[in-house]
């Protein structure tokens, strides 16, 4: 076929007065303003735009749409880029797809050859020995890949997202969308019309005679006054529960795409109908396209499609893309009108062009053979709303069945009619699904604390009054006495569909995954009613008996990009960071939060600290403050251990469990008052540990008065550790006697430190130094530290990050809940049994723990390698000597500078437990190293005489 | 000792922006609040504070009072307005069980004024700001760019402005989230204070 | 071998290049990939279940035990549960000895399946790698290797320029939110063609005379003699079925189910430790192949591999809601897409073309439940999960070994339903995150 | 996204909570036998239909509440309102 540009037509949609040059395949091309990628291609007469997957033949326009399966090409470094759709933009590069080595010259054409040997689902037939072969015939497969290419230097472009509330979403602004929208708005909703095209106006655009246009121009001026918020180029994606929907922007002035997702209370389903492509031999070929395709080109962008057509029409729609093209000086050589049984057979020519056309036995010469053979119905929305439409022969689609009654169809899905039918039936439906928005608008304001007050009842919910929409006899025209392609993105045919129903491959869903049907980039919008035809032929049924596949999200492709937006990562700091990252701190990703690690050397502040004086800011550490008559009780029960005697003034260790046994955190609980204590919990177990205090607060013992709030960032946390420790704390806090006798171990204060009051500290440390640890309100943390740096100079106080830290209570022989312990661990095997208070009337896990102390457990025990310099990986297996039978397993390791040696934490059989036992510790790399058990978890100081000091 | 230190922001970078000043984002977070909590019969409590769950109130003194949660509120203004109205609380009649803790360190506070504003926040939110639904006055919890905040909405002159709380230590990254979100509308950042 | 015997009856064409070329040189039809037959009223056993693991049982009782009167049941198509819905990949990388023992014959049977099943099930043997963002999760993937290398799986932590090496298009800079800091590279790791499994074992089955039924829905299961209400329950045994197709008298039930593994569980008294969640995958529209091995990041709860027809197929966690319902969700996609730019940003221009969803039964320990139960004569191959595609024929094997023999096979003791009586729960749980 | 009736806020995304699972009683630490202590733990009716289960409202109330809801359809009953006792786990 030879393409041409037009003189302008009444109705297009390209300014003529601005030119834009662009690439195609490397050369100079140009198009105008308002022109598609495809539009301005065929205008120049370019007619073959792609090669198809398997056969690599060639593919030029067929629907000259979004869903044009031959219409993907590159633009920059963005693949499968729709040129059916994209505006043409100054500058682009694009490129045709699956081309090797070049659109015209495709070597793997000769695919072609050989297809009746590349049938559906050949390759499961074959390639099956020498199975070692199986990867080489891969790689080769894997080059048939389809689709453009992704640039490894693409970046995530600023895509964003919002959220809507509206009361009445309108997918689809065809006449009938637009009226719903209109209607309901003057009915006093909050509606959003959203249309996938780059105009609203549906078939409108690029029908041509009257009074169509001026019914467009009356619609466009009412939307233009309403309030409706219009969303052009943008596309419902998907429905979901409760009326959740994705709504894809594509055109935003601020972000690349923007993903609305909005809360519908009514969804007005209104996309239209989609031509369907008619099957028979050389269908695919360049120069058969759809009715709409030819009427698109003419009247929207000024492109004369050919120059002698065939046209092959079995409704009105095809009637008037024949008039079209006479009016665009294309001589239509012939009309085969399906309404009369007549049917085309064959599109004939060289692989590129079409040079005659075939029906009822006559052979006529043509460039162009329109097909207006009949309409799929997008339902897509409704489906996934959990409505199963139902065939209907006679008008040979399908319609919506029983949809949720807050998800309404109107126009082409809904039925025919004559424009003001349509229209009318739109505003119907606009006006009822007002109403319906209306009183799920009051049940939501009616529940919802902070919005205002509603008056009266519920209004009722509106029954369904439309006149429906008659439905137009139309021929069922599928398939004609040849086969042809099925699935031109796939290259399907209906011979392949027929061999795989004969095959036993005859529902829709096995026949779709046994040959691809309907997976490529139309995801069945051209081709789904066209699979379930030829299968039921196959099987000698109905298309109601087979019935259809289910349409699954998204409607239409969206990008990764889109769909990720603007990635909110919450990231968390003490109110000391800025300090740490004017001092050289290296950080450590935990959660959410954002530690210091260390400050460059470790192990030096690991000697500090046992020296002199070291600060570690540990404000993650997590904080429940609890108030209340009835904590002890609380402390009771999510505790192993007693705590109904613990003093005012005194601070307990404590080990928490769930309810099956296992180690859920652990932590200290100090009582600052009568009934006020302090819980700290691990830092990452901060959150759920304050909704598992939560959950048995307000659902087991809901009369306990206990109010719990979570303190963790109101305190930045200090701990000052090292044997000059009690010398630093002394210079800045006031009114405390500090000495051992009156601010003894496990014992909590408050203070007013360097000038700060309200801030408390007890005595407790994980690094085995005499240790103060603070707890300042944060607004003055940043003050607190940098005062502890200034008094403590002559001291050689030094700040020391997560891992000195890690490796003195290593040292020590602490273990970390979820490091040294794992899902499985119940609490005796922490070594932690004189916590563990099986006479308590009740605790989280207490069943479980009374029965777990007949069991022979696992025990967590300190270890050290028998060659001080070796220092296990974490998770080094033990092993029984040179077997592979595992016997435990090092849980933590590290070189202690304290020690000059290797020192380990790790789980073993309790056979294994006793101190002194030897073991086998299998390294990473293979080697087997000896290694002794410990008699104590410490492996330093086991007395504790320096923390108590 | 030295002098009574400052309150440190969790907001320790801002921006310069060049919008037009529609839009406006302040950090308050040195503003004093306390959170209230009652249970058992809160009814004494509720009406000495007013401000039902999803409402908010002003007190005598001046403080604003938001009812946060059930059975919780939040009680925000100067050190004294709010000092004025949580006094005594703990021992009113009738009530079952009451506490109040100073949480000024606990939590970052912004405002953020202007006419954009609720199309900024449905950027980042997913409740529905009209009107009806989040009237001036009303109070609610929900996640803002995946963090858990008390919002208030608190008209200023008629012109629409929320209060927005988060954990102290979320405060920098909510701060520099809200920027973003506001950035097309012309957001400006307003100077720090109460 | 009295049953291989039998079961050979059938000679059906072989698959084969030459095969292939014969028929579509001469235009003949290949024969149906199994026989629609009648619905008999007994059969010696019946399996429920149509998908990978009921059919892989179906086969293994035919080919190794020589029973071959058996009937699958699916109340849909074959396939059509989760065997079709899963990501398709197969791997022996598992925490604890029993885990690793398993999947590794797992593995081996997928190796020579093309040619014990005579159909190319495409098993692309091209690295599994997953991805540590953090100390802790480090810690687990070197644990996971060390347990796997004591049992002979090749398994081994790689460092970042390792990892670049093996897929080039991750990020591997310090500095995104969720640093690739190391990962476990696990070489026999793959994908293979799912569905190919399915049609392969019902092919193979039914040559040796097993019948697959399909739209043969199971309402109810007969029982005499337990203690609850009709004779289900502890103590009693299976009669028989009963389908929307009649009823069917057989002494053997398997519930190889997954999705509705509780629902056929409670037909025959038998209460599980299972809770269903969805779990959602999605695919983009291809492009051409550059993502040559199987990508796992546990932290950002996302499976990503290429298939060779270019699309990137996602998997994730399973959703947190339970629900019987699969209709997908957005913001699934809208976390993964997220979660997947974090990995690789360059894909952001890709499509996303198609979400599903599929039904897992989650156990507390993220291990299946599988052998015998209180009730003689009902077995269960359920508790899948999200794993239960990998695992699908060596259970099949394992459980025609159970009913075969009347006894439990070593390699499945681990998983018998009585632990959660006893509170012995398998080490999975160890791992939690996801590891698919 | 399911729409979640939570008894104080009203309808609110399923993001803002977190799912609880099947609402059960936990038996008496001090009677319960092994079987009924681990039926607790680990055994559930997991019904395809209406299933009475528990939910917290993480990012907005901050209560533990017990809804009915058809795991079939995800539907939820006729919420109970605030204050109403059906609020509190079974």
């Amino acid at each position: 076929m030879t393409m041409s540009r037009l003189e302008v037509q009444p109705t297009e949609v390209i300014d003529r007065s601005t030119t834009l040059r662009f690439r195609w395949n490397g050369k100079r091309f140009s198009g105008f303003e308002g022109d598609t990628i495809a539009s301005a291609l065929a205008a120049a007469g370019e007619h073959v735009f792609s090669r198809s997957m398997k056969y690599h033949r060639p593919r030029g326009i067929l629907t000259a749409d979004y869903w044009d399966p031959n219409l993907l090409v590159q633009v920059g470094d963005d693949p499968n880029v729709r040129a059916g759709h994209r505006l043409l933009e100054a500058g682009m590069d694009v490129g045709a797809q699956n081309v090797w080595p070049s659109l015209h010259r495709d070597i793997k054409a000769a695919n072609g050859l050989v297809s009746r040997f590349l049938t559906a689902g050949f390759y499961y037939k074959t390639f099956m020995r020498p199975q070692r072969l199986w990867p080489a015939y891969e790689r080769v497969l894997a080059t048939f890949a389809p689709g453009g290419k992704v640039d490894p230097d693409t970046p995530h472009r600023y895509h964003d997202k919002r959220y809507s509330h509206p009361d009445v979403v309108v997918a689809g602004a065809g006449p009938a969308g637009i009226e719903a929208a209109l209607a309901a708005a003057a009915a006093g909703a909050r509606v959003m019309l959203v249309e996938h095209e780059h105009a609203v106006g549906g078939h409108l655009r690029y029908a041509h005679p009257e009074p169509a246009r001026a019914a467009l121009a009356e619609l466009r001026a009412a939307l233009a006054a309403s309030d409706v918020e219009v969303l052009t180029d943008s596309t419902v994606t998907g429905r979901y529960e409760d009326n959740w929907l994705g709504i894809v922007q594509r055109s935003h002035p601020v972000a690349v795409e923007r993903l609305i997702k909005a809360r519908a209370k009514v969804l007005v389903v209104a996309p239209g109908l989609i031509e369907r492509p008619y099957v028979f031999a050389g269908n695919d070929r360049p120069g058969v396209i759809t009715s709409v395709a030819a009427r698109r080109l003419i009247n929207l962008w000024g492109v004369k499609p050919g120059e002698r057509a065939v046209v092959f029409t079995a409704n009105a729609d095809g009637d008037a893309a024949a008039a079209d093209l006479e009016r665009a000086g294309v001589e239509v050589a012939a009309v085969v009108d399906g309404r009369d049984g007549r049917r085309v057979s064959a599109a004939q020519g060289p692989p590129k062009a079409l040079e005659a056309v075939v029906a009822g036995g006559t052979r006529t010469e043509a460039d162009l053979l329109v097909v207006a053979a009949g309409w799929t119905a997008p339902t897509s929305l409704l489906n996934m709303a959990g409505d199963r439409p139902v065939y209907d022969p006679a008008a040979a689609r399908f319609f919506p069945s029983d949809p949720p009654g807050n998800v309404l169809a109107t126009g082409g899905l809904a039925g025919d009619g004559r424009l003001d039918e349509l229209r009318a039936h739109g505003a119907a439906t606009g006006r009822l699904a007002a109403q319906r928005a209306a009183a799920v608008a009051h049940r939501y304001q009616a529940r919802t604390a902070r919005a205002l007050a509603v008056t009266g009842d519920e209004p009722a919910w509106a029954a369904d009054e439309r006149a429906p929409l008659r439905r137009d006899r139309h021929p069922e025209l599928y398939r004609s006495d040849t086969h042809g392609m099925v699935d031109l993105s796939e290259d399907v045919g209906s011979k392949d569909l027929v061999a795989a129903a004969r095959e036993g491959y005859d529902s829709v869903e096995l026949a779709k995954r046994y040959t691809t049907a309907t997976m490529g980039s139309a995801q069945g919008k051209l081709e789904t009613v066209n699979t379930v035809a030829a299968i039921a032929e196959a099987r000698g049924e109905t298309i109601a008996q087979v019935g259809t596949t289910v349409w699954r999200p998204p409607y239409a492709p969206l990008t990764l990009g889109a769909l990720a937006g603007r990635m909110f990562e919450p990231v968390r700091v003490s109110s000391i960071h800025p300090w740490h990252e004017a001092n050289g701190v290296r950080t450590i990703q935990a959660g959410q939060w954002i530690r210091p690690d260390h400050y460059g050397d470790p192990a030096a502040e690991v000697r500090n600290v046992r020296t002199n004086v070291g600060i570690i800011d540990v404000t993650p550490l997590g904080k429940l403050d609890l108030r209340g008559p009835d904590i002890p009780k609380l402390l009771n029960l999510l505790y192993t251990n007693k705590w109904s005697k613990l003093a005012v003034g005194k601070v307990r260790y404590g080990m928490m469990c769930a309810e099956d046994g296992v180690v859920l955190d652990d932590g200290v609980t100090g009582r600052l008052g009568p009934e006020h204590y302090l819980m700290t919990t691990t830092s990452s177990g901060a959150a759920g540990v304050w909704e598992w205090v939560e959950n048995w607060l307000q659902t087991e013992r809901p009369d306990w008065r206990v109010h719990v709030t979570p303190v963790t960032t109101a305190y930045a946390s200090i701990n000052v550790a090292g044997p000059k420790s009690r010398e630093l704390v002394s210079r800045v806090v006031d009114g405390v006697d500090l000495s051992p006798e009156a601010f003894a171990y496990m014992e909590v204060r408050t203070a007013t430190v360097a000038g700060v009051a309200g801030c408390f500290m007890w005595r407790i440390g994980f690094t085995g130094e005499l240790s103060f640890e603070l707890h300042v309100p944060a607004g003055h943390g940043l003050h607190v530290w940098e005062a502890l740096m200034e008094a403590g100079a002559d001291l050689g106080v030094g700040p020391f990050g997560l891992e000195g830290q890690r490796i003195m209570r290593l040292e020590k022989g602490h273990f970390i809940v979820g490091q040294d312990t794992d899902g499985l661990t119940l609490a005796p095997s922490t070594g932690m049994s004189p916590l563990i208070k099986l006479d308590k009337e009740d605790f989280a896990g207490l069943p479980e723990l009374a029965w777990a102390a007949d069991r022979q457990l696992p025990l967590i025990v300190a270890i050290q390698p028998d060659d001080p310099e070796i220092v296990p990986e974490e998770a080094a297996q033990i092993v029984r000597g040179d077997t592979n039978e595992i016997l435990g397993r090092i849980t933590s390791a590290r070189m202690s500078p304290t020690l000059g040696r290797a020192v380990c934490l790790g789980q073993v059989e309790p056979e294994l437990a006793a101190g002194g036992t030897k073991l086998t510790v299998l390294l990473a790399s293979g080697q087997r190293i000896g290694a002794t058990v410990m008699d104590h978890h410490a492996h330093f100081d086991p007395a504790g005489e320096r923390l108590r000091g | 000792m030295a002098d009574p230190p400052i309150f440190e922001s969790p907001v320790v970078r801002s921006y310069e922006t060049a919008g037009s000043g529609d839009l406006m984002l302040t950090d308050i977070s040195a503003t004093t609040k306390w959170l209230v909590r009652a249970s058992g019969s809160v009814g004494a409590v509720a009406a000495r504070l007013g401000a039902p769950f999803g409402s908010s109130s002003a007190a005598a003194g001046g403080a604003l009072v938001l009812g946060s949660r059930p059975g919780e509120w939040i009680v925000l203004g100067t050190a004294d307005a709010v000092a004025e109205a949580v006094e005594g609380l703990e021992a009113v009649d009738g009530a079952d069980f009451v506490s109040a803790l100073d949480w000024t360190h606990g939590r970052a506070l912004f405002r953020i004024t202007g006419r954009s504003a609720p199309r900024m926040l449905e950027k980042v939110c997913s409740l529905d700001w009209s009107d009806p639904m989040t009237p001036d006055g009303a109070v609610a919890s929900a996640s803002v760019a995946k963090v858990t905040c008390d919002i208030a909405r608190n008209d200023a002159g008629g012109t629409p402005s929320y209060l927005v709380f988060c954990d102290r230590s979320l405060g920098q990254y909510l701060f520099d989230a809200l920027i973003d979100a506001g950035d097309e509308f012309g957001l400006v950042v307003g100077p720090a204070g109460g | 071998m009295r049953g291989i015997a039998r079961g050979m009856r059938r000679r059906p064409p072989k698959y084969s290049a030459a095969a292939l070329a014969w028929k579509g040189l001469r235009g003949d039809p290949w024969p149906r990939v199994w026989r629609d037959t009648e619905l008999k009223r007994s059969y010696d056993a019946v399996v429920v279940g149509g998908g990978v693991h009921g059919l892989a049982t179906a086969y293994y009782l035919a080919r190794n035990h020589g029973i071959t009167d058996v009937a699958v049941l699916d109340k849909a198509y074959l396939g059509s549960g989760a065997s079709g819905r899963n990501t398709a990949i197969v791997r022996a990388n598992y925490l604890t000895p029993e885990g690793v023992a398993f999947y590794d014959r797992s593995l081996q049977l997928y190796n020579s399946m093309a040619t014990d099943l005579n159909i190319n099930v495409m098993f692309s043997e091209r690295g599994h790698l997953t991805l540590a963002h953090s100390d802790a999760a480090l810690r687990t993937m070197n644990w996971r290797a060390e347990v796997n290398k004591l049992q002979g799986v090749d398994s081994s932590v790689v460092g970042p320029d390792e990892i670049k090496e093996v897929a080039p298009s991750l990020d591997t800079s310090d500095h995104p939110r969720y640093p690739i800091q190391g990962a476990l590279y696990h070489p026999p790791g793959g994908i293979v063609r799912h569905d190919a499994v399915v049609w392969g074992y019902a092919r193979a089955a039914d040559h040796m005379g097993v019948e697959m039924h399909q739209k043969t829905e199971v309402l109810d299961i007969l029982c005499e003699g337990g203690d609850g209400p009709e004779g289900r329950g502890a103590g009693g045994r299976v009669t028989g079925v009963r389908t929307n197709r009649g009823d069917i008298s057989t002494p053997f039930v398997v519930n190889c189910t997954a999705g509705w593994a509780s629902l056929i569980s409670a037909m025959a008294g038998v209460r599980l430790p299972i809770t269903t969640h969805p779990l959602q995958a999605a695919v983009t529209e291809p492009v051409k192949v550059f993502l040559p091995t199987v990508v796992v990041s546990g932290s950002l709860h996302v499976y990503i591999s290429q298939t060779d027809r270019g699309e990137l197929v996602f998997g994730a966690a399973v959703d947190p809601v339970a629900t019987y319902s699969i209709r997908g969700s957005l913001d699934f996609t809208e976390e993964l897409a997220g979660h997947v730019l974090e990995l690789m940003p360059s894909v952001s221009r890709m499509r996303l073309l198609r979400q599903w969803s599929g039904l897992c039964d989650m156990t507390p320990d993220y291990s299946p439940v599988m052998g015998f139960t209180p009730v003689d004569g009902f077995l269960v191959d359920v508790g899948w999960g999200t794993y239960g595609f990998k695992a699908a024929p060596v259970s099949g094997e394992q459980m025609a070994a159970a009913v075969a023999t009347g006894n439990t096979p070593e390699l499945i003791a681990p998983f018998a339903l009585s632990r959660f009586d006893t509170g012995e729960l398998v080490g999975e749980k160890g791992a939690a995150a996801v590891g698919h | 996204m399911l729409l979640v009736p939570c008894p104080n806020c009203g309808p609110r995304n399923s993001a803002d909570l977190r799912y609880g699972g099947e609402s059960h009683a936990r038996p008496d630490p001090a009677t319960a036998s092994p079987l009924q202590w681990r039926g607790y733990l680990y055994l559930r009716d997991n019904p395809a239909g209406w299933l009475r289960e528990t939910w917290y409202c993480r990012s907005g109330c901050r209560r533990w509440f017990t809804l009915e809801r058809n795991t079939a359809t995800n539907e939820f009953r006729d919420p109970p309102q605030p204050g109403d006792k059906r609020g509190s786990k079974a």
